[in-house]
């Protein structure tokens, strides 16, 4: 009994002691901050923030290279937790954003100019003429968005149009990084009027391809507040930093502009509208 | 230095006999010509014309911007109506000058005038060239003058006028060679004075003896070889025609003058010959109008900015069956959406398929049976090229020379499950190239 | 259907506008589709599969019927339940099915066909993705499972051929015989009589189903050459490979090794070499990478003929190669038209 | 030597530590995605596993057998490799931190391999002296990485395939592993053990 227990320690002594020596003549330099942010955040390395993974993401934080809020999908709740790991302050105030389709037309409403054969993704489809749609600016609905979405919150409806779940959405930004067309923003959730419309066509040309692409009537913008909704281009905007009352929804002849709720308050009556067309 | 037979390649139904019996003939001016601005590669010339101007024809109506670019003409009298977006024939919407003929069709001052060639010196060719909008008329629409000008340290040696046309239906380039080719030959001679070359061959495919007889005779009293291929497709495609023809291996991702060759279209040495000789700048050019959807395939001579509508028209109009209109050959060539789509400098035809005759991609799985690999005569693996494309797996498929690619068509040609490869290398290739423009 | 649909629905919205199809270049295409190949390497095995017909009977036709029965139907019916487009049209599902029959014996009972049928189609192809994506043949995966769970049947059991198998009786294949004859006395007893050769190439043996009659393997196999659908580089490199390797040890110790050309004919080398190591899918793509492949198969053939404990290797070699595949397509890779140059210029 | 070749045959293709002994499944399914970790990773093996085998044979040989302790054997064998492997994490953090990354939790996980323990184990059932047990060693890891090379080709390809979504990942990486187990069953009987 004395053997194995002299034997054992002593085979422990000599393994620590190389152990030791070892680690000595190979230090690495290393941040521990590193580890700890990478254990805060959401680990999915879906790439939403830029960087290949959640890894390199928490070594640019640990580095000062990164500001603490920059994952978002984590949102708010990581952005404290990384505060506290790097012994900064957050303010917070973040308003959760999720993913919007800026266009209303699917195939019910809006025209096509040929019949598409070929890849079924829409980088590769807006090679060919840009796409099959009469509307150079409107949704080629061949899903490359529903493909790269991570989270599995984006998906195609037969009508043609992508409809994102904005309880599933992170606003992680691939889909607005992936769309040719860049019709798919980032819209704070609370907001509910959106103009669903990203044609710079003039009105008459619009009416002739789309039945609910935005005419530049202005009807709107002088509805809304004072600078909520504003003309760019034929086209109107709504600037999400203001409140706009669902009433405003109502004078737009195209029903180009809806009231939808995304974060689940109110009725959902206006997601429906969107996906089923509107008309 | 012998030539020898390219790897790969792939032997299409020809069906050149639809129009190569027909004579060329001039197209009556149309009611209305969508003149593009963009008919080159490189930069787009400028716009100088206005909604309202009133052009002559042979008139400059877009000034090159930079080396690499020619300016574009009036191609007849009239006055401009507007300036819009219209589809171009490459496959994109882009802007051009709508231009109504006043009928006369009356040149520019200093236009259309024969003139004595053997005064110019090799610049001064070059200048003419560049002048009068010259650029490569075999579809990929380089600008002549470029060409013309390499390098001081790669020295041409050998001029070749390519008259291959390996594209299946097209017989504008033989109907050009039949009908003229003393003048192809001496346009040609300018291009040999500008690159002081002595040597030239004509390179013809084998399926057109009437072509190989004719420029024979033309060229027997001027020492150029006029040279017979076999008949595989893509035999016109410059790498693949420089190893036919000498044997020369021109390296991935250099140019044919890496290896002292200048390869020419033979409808661009007439159009260099018609500038040069006569001050006609680049207004009209020969497309071969046919396929089993048009009435009466033929070739005609029509000027640039014609509708691609008023051409087929005049042709006889489209087969109630016809499914697709193609800007230049079934292999190579552009798909429309619109009639409106106008004759450019590059468009070499206009063809038209039937329904049934179509090649409609399903895009099955790869079932790796290598078809494409021993078709692709760049000797690139297409099979596995397209699997990463399709997964959008674009550094892979760089990795994969992605890039060598020349979008000839032959894998797809080829493939048993119908993988529209040519569309995923585009875009495959659009990605490497962006990433790598954002890399540097 | 709802491709129709969208297109009436698009008509009504503008009728003024014809529509053209638009698609990217090649516009025009050869024509073949995969069923057209796959059936051309079916009329390839028929010869083979009539013969065994003629060989060993009834039982020989059975076993064909149910293999591809079940083959084809076990796709129908995977590709039913995960709701993809039913694909036994382009009848690589009963090529499969086919296959894997001339590989079995023709007193396989029916049952375990029908086993070796759903490992081949199911488990080896159809988890993979199906057509195009599986990594090892298919028909071979369900020869092999059968061989390793059934050794009685799918060893033990062959008839002796006789005119349309009027008498069944059992025997054994050649390559059995022969370590049979080398377990018990330690050396060969095999002696190639002219007779023997001619019975052996006719296929006048006992054999699974298509491997007997190496004169109509062959018959398939040119035609398959000369339609184009394979390349010779695969079934010569692995024909070749057997011959040469088993030739040496046959110079070393002809006591024990037996004549190569023996090992040549016999067994299901020929169906292997053509048949099966020549699947598209499985098998590498470019013809440097075939070369390869066809003389790992042979070496692993032969080392498993003359050292392992089965007496025939052909199925186990192509398998193990199988595995290399991805490997080999990985390294041997087609010389860009021109890039050689490139090269040479980097290194100057 | 020609038991030293068989030991090496045996080890590498009959008796394949991976495909026939199952052991070392863990870094075989998981490092197997890239053909460049899984060379890595059986480098790292093949070097864990070689030195293991000597480490454990001498320390077996000189203090165990001298002290009648076989019974510690199972105990001292982990002290010992897993003493070393972390040498290795160590010395490779230091040499080659890429590799060290894209082997990442594997490398740690060297020290509970079954395989490592397994070689050093099977080395004293057999009774081998020290070079056999060396060699027996290195031939099993080569083993296990010419597994490895194997399946990482297979997994990238894998990677390009329609899998149905349920079976995606390791569901259909132990599928493989077991049709690539069924061809390596074609070696049995080549060598006797």
């Amino acid at each position: 009994m004395l053997t194995a227990v002299i034997a054992l320690s002593a085979l422990a002594l000599v393994s620590s002691l190389l152990l030791a020596m070892v680690a000595r003549a190979f230090a690495v330099p290393s941040n521990p901050k590193v580890e700890e942010i990478e254990g805060a955040l959401p680990g999915a390395n879906c790439g939403g923030c830029g960087l290949p993974g959640c890894g390199e993401l928490a070594r640019r934080i640990a580095d000062g290279k990164a500001d603490i809020d920059s994952c978002p999908v984590g949102g708010e709740r990581v952005a404290q937790m990384i505060a506290l790991i790097m012994g900064k302050s957050y303010a917070g105030g973040l308003v959760r954003k999720v993913a919007f389709i800026l266009c209303g037309g699917d195939d019910q409403v809006a025209a096509k100019r040929f019949y598409y054969n070929g890849v079924r993704d829409c980088t590769s489809a807006a090679i060919l003429f840009g796409g099959d749609k009469a509307c150079q600016y409107g949704c080629m609905g061949l899903g490359t968005c529903e493909g790269v979405c991570p989270f599995d919150a984006m998906h195609m409806l037969p009508t043609g149009l992508p409809e994102v779940e904005p309880v599933k959405c992170t606003a992680c930004g691939k889909c607005v990084a992936a769309c040719p067309k860049h019709i798919i923003k980032l819209v704070p959730v609370d907001k509910r009027l959106h103009i669903l419309c990203s044609s710079h066509d003039r009105g008459a040309k619009v009416r002739k391809i789309c039945a609910v692409g935005c005419i530049g009537c202005t009807k709107c913008v002088k509805e809304g507040p004072e600078g909520a909704i504003a003309m760019q281009n034929n086209l109107a905007v709504v600037n999400y930093d203001f409140d706009i009352p669902d009433t405003v929804a109502a004078v737009c002849p195209m029903n180009t502009i809806r009231a939808i709720s995304l974060d689940g308050s109110g009725d959902n009556a206006g997601v429906k509208a969107a996906a089923g067309g509107g008309v | 230095m012998a030539g020898g037979k390219f790897f790969g390649g792939v032997h299409p139904e020809y069906n050149k006999d639809l129009a190569a019996a027909r004579a060329i003939e001039a197209m009556p001016l149309a009611a209305r010509l969508v003149v593009h601005f963009a008919q080159n590669l490189g930069a787009a010339p400028k716009p100088v014309v206005k909604k309202g101007d009133a052009v002559k024809k042979g008139q400059i109506i877009a000034e090159p911007q930079g080396f690499i670019s020619v300016p574009i003409h009036a191609p007849t009298s009239g006055t401009v109506q507007s300036i819009d977006i219209f589809p171009h024939p490459v496959g994109a919407d882009m802007q051009a000058a709508v231009i109504i003929p006043d009928g006369k069709d009356e040149w520019a001052d200093g236009c259309n005038v024969e003139r004595d060639a053997s005064r110019f010196d090799a610049e001064a060719i070059k200048q003419i060239v560049r002048d009068a909008g010259l650029v490569g008329m075999g579809g990929a629409a380089f600008p002549t003058h470029v060409k013309l000008s390499p390098p001081k340290e790669k020295p041409i040696d050998l001029l070749i006028i390519n008259g291959a046309e390996c594209e299946p239906y097209l017989t504008s380039d033989h109907r050009l060679m039949l009908e003229k080719p003393a003048q192809i030959l001496e346009g040609a001679s300018y291009f040999a004075k500008v690159l002081g070359v002595n040597n030239v061959s004509v390179a013809i495919e084998k399926n057109k003896p009437d072509a190989i007889e004719a420029m024979r005779k033309a060229a027997e009293k001027l020492g150029i070889a006029v040279r017979g291929l076999d008949v595989v497709y893509p035999q016109g495609a410059e790498r693949q025609l420089i190893f036919a023809l000498v044997g020369r291996t021109v390296p991935a991702g250099a140019l044919p003058m890496d290896v002292g060759v200048l390869v020419q279209n033979v409808g661009t040495s007439f159009a260099a010959y018609e500038a040069i000789r006569f001050a006609r700048p680049l207004i009209e050019r020969v497309v071969c109008v046919t396929g089993r959807g048009i009435v009466n395939p033929r070739n005609v001579l029509v000027r640039i900015g014609t509708t691609f509508g008023d051409v087929i028209t005049y042709c006889g109009g489209q087969q109630p069956d016809a499914g697709k209109v193609i800007g230049g050959g079934p292999m190579m060539g552009v798909a429309q959406y619109s009639l409106e789509a106008s004759v450019t400098k590059g468009t070499s035809g206009i063809v038209v398929l039937k329904q049934e005759e179509v090649a409609q991609f399903v895009g099955e799985a790869c079932i790796r049976c290598g078809r494409c690999v021993r078709a692709c005569p760049m000797r690139l693996n297409p099979s596995v090229l397209g699997i990463f494309a399709e997964r959008l797996r674009f550094d892979d498929a760089g990795e994969h020379h992605v890039l060598d690619c020349i979008e000839c068509g032959c894998c797809a040609y080829v493939c048993p499950s119908r993988r529209p490869m040519v569309h995923q290398f585009r875009r495959a290739k659009a990605e490497v190239r962006r990433k790598a423009a954002k890399a540097s | 259907m709802e491709e129709k649909k969208e297109r009436e629905i698009n008509e009504s919205l503008d009728e003024a506008m014809p529509r053209f199809l638009v698609s990217s270049s090649p516009h025009i295409h050869d024509g073949t589709r995969i069923g057209d190949i796959m059936r051309l390497v079916i009329i390839a095995l028929v010869p083979a599969a009539l013969f065994s017909v003629y060989l060993f009977g009834l039982r020989a036709l059975l076993t064909i019927v149910i293999s591809v029965g079940s083959a084809v139907l076990f796709e129908a019916l995977w590709q039913k339940m995960m709701r993809k487009p039913v694909t036994i049209g382009n009848m690589s599902a009963a090529l499969t099915g086919l296959l894997l029959a001339l590989n079995l014996p023709a007193m396989s009972p029916w049952w375990m066909i029908l086993v070796g049928s759903f490992f081949a189609i199911v488990i080896t192809k159809q988890f993979y993705g199906g057509i195009g994506y599986n990594i090892f043949n298919p028909a071979l995966v369900g020869r092999v499972v059968l061989l390793i769970a059934f050794p009685l049947q799918m060893t033990a059991k062959w008839v002796a051929p006789s005119a349309w198998g009027m008498n069944a009786v059992t025997t054994a294949t050649p390559l059995g015989k022969m370590r049979e004859a080398l377990l018990s006395t330690g050396h060969l007893d095999v002696h190639l009589t002219r007779h023997e050769v001619i019975d052996l190439l006719i296929g006048n043996r006992a054999g699974s189903l298509g491997e007997v009659s190496v004169v109509l393997l062959l018959v398939g196999g040119i035609f398959l050459v000369a339609r184009k659908i394979i390349t010779w580089h695969i079934p010569v490199s692995f024909i070749a490979s057997v011959w040469a390797m088993s030739g040496i040890f046959h110079l070393v110790n002809p006591a024990r090794y037996a004549d190569p050309s023996f090992h040549v004919i016999t067994g299901g080398l020929f169906l292997g070499a053509i048949f099966m190591a020549t699947d598209y899918v499985t098998s590498p793509i470019t013809p440097g990478g075939k070369l390869i492949f066809g003389v790992g198969c042979g070496a692993v053939t032969v080392v498993i003929r003359l050292f392992g404990a089965y007496p025939e290797g052909v199925s186990f070699a192509i398998l193990l190669m199988n595995a290399f595949t991805p490997l080999i397509d990985r390294y041997v890779k087609p010389t860009v038209f021109g890039a050689r140059k490139e090269k040479a210029k980097a290194a100057a | 030597m020609k038991t030293l070749i068989l030991i090496i045959v045996s080890a590498v293709f009959v008796n394949n530590f991976v495909l026939s002994r199952f052991l070392g499944i863990c870094p075989f399914l998981g490092v197997s995605k890239r053909i460049k970790t899984a060379g890595g990773m059986s480098a790292a093996v093949i070097f864990v596993m070689t030195m293991a085998s000597a480490a454990t044979w001498l320390f077996y040989s000189h203090v165990l057998v001298r002290f009648h302790l076989e019974y510690l054997q199972t105990v001292t064998f982990i002290l010992v490799i897993a003493a070393l492997v972390q040498v290795v994490e160590t010395v490779l953090l230091k040499m080659s931190p890429t590799l060290y990354r894209a082997l990442g939790i594997y490398l740690p996980l060297i020290t509970t391999n079954c395989a490592v323990l397994g070689v050093a184990v099977l080395n004293i059932q057999k009774q081998y002296n020290l070079i056999q047990t060396t060699v027996f060693g290195f031939g099993a890891a080569v083993g296990f990485g010419f597994a490895m090379m194997i399946f990482s080709g297979i997994r990238e390809r894998m990677e390009l395939c329609d899998t149905p979504v349920p079976l995606k990942g390791t569901a259909i990486g132990l599928v493989t592993a077991g049709l690539l187990s069924l061809a390596f069953m074609g070696f049995t009987g080549l060598v006797k053990q």
